[in-house]
């Protein structure tokens, strides 16, 4: 075997701790550390993906994984599964194109917010209204952080970023009623600290026919950084202290503005609505 | 410029919804059965409802180059607006069919041509009783002109085998088909007899 | 190699017949690409590429294939690379604007070396340019379109028989070198009906992209030990990361010199390495001729016109029609340049883009460009004057 | 994971003998080299167990260790290890003490 990768990324050979035995398989150990920032959900998001796709009930190689660009784009590389990197926005379409060609697969997106919802945002919308039978999982931590932090569609008004040094004077998605108006079969929205709901609701969408939409809340220090929110530890707390569980919200109050005082979480969405395709 | 040297050069036109279209085919069809080349190009005006349509169809014996018909050896017009409008490419000496129960085209020059008025609705509804077969009676007497470079069992295939967007025609419409062709193959040989 | 007759056993009654048919060049094209085993289409509708996304609409459910509709262009592309990626032979077919659209997917479709065919009927342009109208500009956006270095096939077809035998090939090739190929048909060409034989089905001969034969642990998805690696497909259990940036053998990213210098060296070796292989051409009374028209498409046709007068008027022209634009049979150009041809000249409706390819080739010989791009070929009058122009200096 | 079930928590309350009660003991893993000092495990434990270390790994991050002293606080409820976004801890939960031999374990080191 090559050992290119080795020098490509730590130069050091890593062991992953008995504690992730259960998905030792599904983790390409000989990657991690992964990229990502301390502080970064997204490892978080990664290990109960893992574990989650471990107990779906469907054989892992039926697993695919697409992802687009962006610090979450980066997740399908460390899953030992079928896993496709593809231009930036461009997951979806790539994803629809799969489970079309083999209905057998289960076809599971990750993309940031500005993968699926800026560039990608057309696919996102179009693919939830055909009911495409994919999943999507919408990590999002407010900004665009592999780029240096340039204001997202969901950066709050306010905020300031890169690209809004003034403070952000656009207004931010509603992931979830902007998912269920789209005509997802599934809506939820959980952050990288509610672990068990978010493993319950990541095997849910694995069992849901249709387009299951799942948004993941997670701290980003890029946009902790810019906007004197302390740090990731500090954005967790935030979410720790002012969120609220409420499966029968109103999602058109569901938004989440700069001051963060108000974060609704919860299955919002399960229905039967015809998939596309067969 | 000599394209009429090796190839008979036609030019359908008439209102969309004449059945242009599916006449140039069949033309088209025939003389590729029959082991010709032949190149069929179609032309709209703008208009998606109530326009022109126009095929021009090129039947070589080797291959046809140049697709386009810069002048026509058999030229039929179904409307007036059709032979207003493209009469000028009929070369001389060329056959002009027009569709007579719909008008009647003041002809200048008519000597220089050969000119074969067709009752084509009215022989239509005669023998099939749908005015619609009104294009494949035309067909019919074009093929009694260009006889026997495109034979008559050729385009009878050629109904049998042309197929739609839905599949083939079905075998009742072929048959009608057939009867109007024949009818028109008929008129036009007993016409251009008598024209000696 | 197999054949039609042996791969796809069941579906023979359902393709389309051996023997004489009259068919437009895009359903020719359609019907080209269901004998060659596509069974995916992916595509958003542009005039004048319509006829074909209508067709296998009707056409692919009934060999077991699926059709959509997608939001654009850069949707359509994206969902024929990951249909391919599950196996299924696909294609897209758009216009100009939606070419362009497609391009970075292209370059997606060149890294992740996944086969795929687009077809282009080319219409004039720049932007919106007129839709229903011919224009023949994007032979070198086909090759240069997307960003970086990669290769592509891309076959020129002239008429509705070539657009049925080139999507066959454009098929056979992508999966041969794991390359997207494109069929630069023109308006004219998807419009105008022809004669299109259909060759026996044990004579058509169909290629597969190559499987791996190791097991999954052994397996490198860009194994830089071949030229063209075995192709794991998704859900067969090689389960490996099929990576869009730069990456290893392994499918890792890298920033790494050597490794990514390999890599784009393998992209770019595969083809041209072949390109003998790949490339085809059409001289047409080439032997003595003192001036070579380079043409393609559906332009040849009336450049072929123009030389049948031109000989007879004692210009010693000849045709030299490239089938495909890439690989560009540049040695043909450069034999037909040192066996003391006087002049290249090149008749295509755009203002000069082979032009620029013949003259890479043509050593010193001067090349001349017949600009004509109204939306129409250049009728046999028009290249003959220009021609004899050119000639006579 | 409890030794006491959820349901019978209430009712077990008055008769449990919290002489004899065992609960279990975590033992910390870190695998320095994976950390990048996020602080997630060191602030969300409920117990307070783990502080930064004086080293750093080979990145030049502190990774987390146990406070001194704490070496039996830690309940195993496995929060660090869950939010750890390195892969970088794992709880070993093996051994279990009784809260009495807690406490007379805790003032005794104390007192050493």
């Amino acid at each position: 075997m090559s050992t290119e990768v080795e020098v490509a990324t730590t130069g050091i050979k890593v062991e992953l701790p008995k504690a992730y035995d259960d998905i030792k398989d599904l983790i390409r150990i000989d990657r991690l550390p992964h990229i990502w920032c301390p502080g970064c959900g997204l490892g978080i998001l990664l290990k109960l993906l893992a574990r989650a796709i471990k107990n779906s009930g469907i054989p892992i190689e039926k697993h695919v994984i697409v992802t687009g660009i962006g610090c979450t784009g980066r997740i399908g590389g460390y899953l030992r599964l079928d896993a496709y990197h593809v231009t930036h926005g461009r997951a979806i379409p790539f994803a629809v194109g799969l489970k079309m060609a083999n209905p057998e697969l289960e076809v599971t997106v990750v993309g940031g917010d500005g993968d699926i919802l800026a560039i990608g945002g057309n696919h996102f919308i179009h693919a939830a209204r055909r009911n495409d039978d994919i999943n999507v999982i919408i990590v999002n931590n407010f900004i665009y952080g592999m780029t240096g932090g340039q204001y997202s569609p969901t950066t709050p008004k306010g905020a300031k970023t890169t690209t809004s040094p003034y403070g952000h004077f656009e207004n931010p998605f509603n992931v979830p009623l902007l998912a269920y108006a789209a005509g997802a079969s599934y809506v939820a929205r959980w952050s990288v600290l509610h672990q068990n709901e978010l493993y319950q609701s990541l095997l849910e969408m694995f069992r849901v026919k249709g387009f299951a939409v799942i948004e993941v809340l997670s701290p980003c220090i890029i946009y902790t950084d810019r906007n004197a929110m302390g740090d990731a530890v500090d954005f967790m707390k935030v979410i720790k202290e002012r969120s609220t569980i409420d499966h029968n919200a109103n999602l058109a109050d569901i938004d989440i503005d700069f001051s963060m005082k108000k974060i609704v979480l919860g299955n919002f969405v399960k229905r039967e609505r015809p998939v596309s395709y067969g | 410029m000599q394209q009429s040297l090796d190839q008979v050069r036609i030019r359908l036109m008439g209102l969309g919804g004449h059945g242009i279209v599916f006449a140039g085919r069949l033309l088209g069809m025939a003389a590729a059965m029959q082991g010709l080349d032949s190149i069929l190009t179609i032309t709209y005006s703008p208009e998606q409802r109530g326009g022109w349509s126009r095929a021009d169809v090129i039947i070589a014996k080797e291959m046809v180059d140049y697709p386009l018909i810069d002048e026509a050896d058999v030229f039929l017009a179904t409307t007036q607006q059709a032979f207003s409008l493209e009469f000028k490419s009929l070369r001389k000496g060329g056959i002009f069919v027009y569709e007579s129960t719909i008008y009647k085209p003041v002809i200048p020059n008519a000597n220089d041509y050969v000119v074969i008025p067709v009752p084509a609705t009215e022989i239509a509804e005669n023998v099939t009783g749908r005015r619609l077969m009104m294009n494949v009676v035309l067909v019919g007497v074009i093929t009694s002109a260009l006889e026997p470079l495109i034979k008559e069992e050729s385009i009878i295939n050629a109904i049998r085998g042309m197929t739609r967007r839905a599949g083939k025609l079905d075998t009742t419409v072929q048959e009608m088909n057939i009867k109007a062709f024949q009818a028109g193959l008929d008129y036009g040989r007993k016409y251009l007899k008598g024209m000696g | 190699m197999p054949t039609v007759a042996e791969l796809y056993k069941k579906d023979l009654d359902k393709l389309l017949k051996p023997g004489i048919h009259f068919l437009d060049g895009n359903t020719a094209t359609a019907e080209g690409a269901v004998t060659a085993g596509c069974r995916f289409y992916a595509g958003y509708p542009i005039t004048p590429s319509n006829e074909i996304a209508e067709y296998m609409s009707y056409r692919l459910p009934q060999v077991g294939g699926k059709f959509i509709q997608m939001e654009d262009e850069i949707a359509s592309i994206a969902a024929v690379l990951g249909a391919s990626a599950a196996g299924v032979k696909s294609m897209t077919a758009t216009s100009g604007p939606g070419f362009s659209l497609m391009q970075e997917n292209i370059g997606l479709g060149s890294m992740l070396e996944i086969p795929a065919v687009i077809v282009d009927v080319m219409r004039a342009g720049p932007s919106t340019g007129i839709p229903t109208l011919l224009g023949q500009g994007d032979i070198l956006q086909a090759k240069y379109g997307s960003h970086g270095d990669y290769e592509i096939v891309a076959y020129l077809p002239a008429n509705p028989q070539e657009a049925f035998d080139f999507t066959i090939k454009a098929f056979n090739t992508a999966e041969k070198y794991r390359v997207v190929a494109v069929v630069l048909s023109d308006q004219l060409v998807g419009h105008m009906y022809g004669k299109v034989r259909v060759p026996e089905f044990d004579e058509i001969e169909i290629v597969e992209r190559p499987k791996p034969t190791v097991p999954p642990d052994q397996y490198l998805p860009y194994d830089s030990k071949y030229l063209v690696p075995p192709m794991a497909i998704a859900g067969t259990g090689y389960r490996v990361n099929n990576e869009s940036l730069t990456h290893t053998d392994k499918g890792y990213p890298t920033t790494d010199k050597d490794a990514s210098f390999k890599l784009v060296m393998r992209l770019v070796r595969k083809i041209r390495e072949n390109e003998k292989e790949i490339a085809e051409w059409e001289e047409y009374l080439l032997d003595d001729a003192e001036y070579v028209i380079v043409s393609y498409g559906s332009t040849s046709g009336s450049v072929r016109r123009a030389i049948k007068v031109l000989r007879t008027q004692g210009y010693r022209v000849g045709l030299l029609r490239p089938k495909t634009a890439w690989p560009f049979p540049g040695w043909v150009v450069e034999n037909l340049a040192s066996r003391g041809v006087q002049k290249f000249i090149t008749v295509e409706v755009n203002m000069g883009k082979m032009y620029h390819v013949v003259r890479e080739f043509s050593r010193g010989v001067p090349v001349e460009h017949i600009p004509y791009a109204p939306g129409y070929i250049p009728d046999p009058d028009y290249v003959m004057s220009n021609v004899k122009k050119v000639i006579e200096g | 994971m409890a030794l006491i079930q959820q349901d019978e928590a209430w009712f077990m309350r008055r008769l449990v003998n919290l002489h004899k009660m065992k609960r279990p003991v975590g033992k910390i893993l870190v695998n320095p080299d994976l950390c990048k000092d996020c602080r997630f495990c060191i602030e969300f434990c409920p117990n307070n167990v783990l502080e930064e270390s004086k080293d750093v790994n080979f990145k030049g991050y502190h990774y987390p260790v146990v406070k001194p002293g704490k070496e039996l606080d830690c309940v195993a409820c496995r929060m660090c290890e869950k939010i750890c976004p390195e892969f970088a801890i794992t709880i070993i939960s093996e051994e279990y003490i009784t809260y009495d031999k807690y406490y007379g374990v805790s003032r005794h080191a104390h007192g050493g």
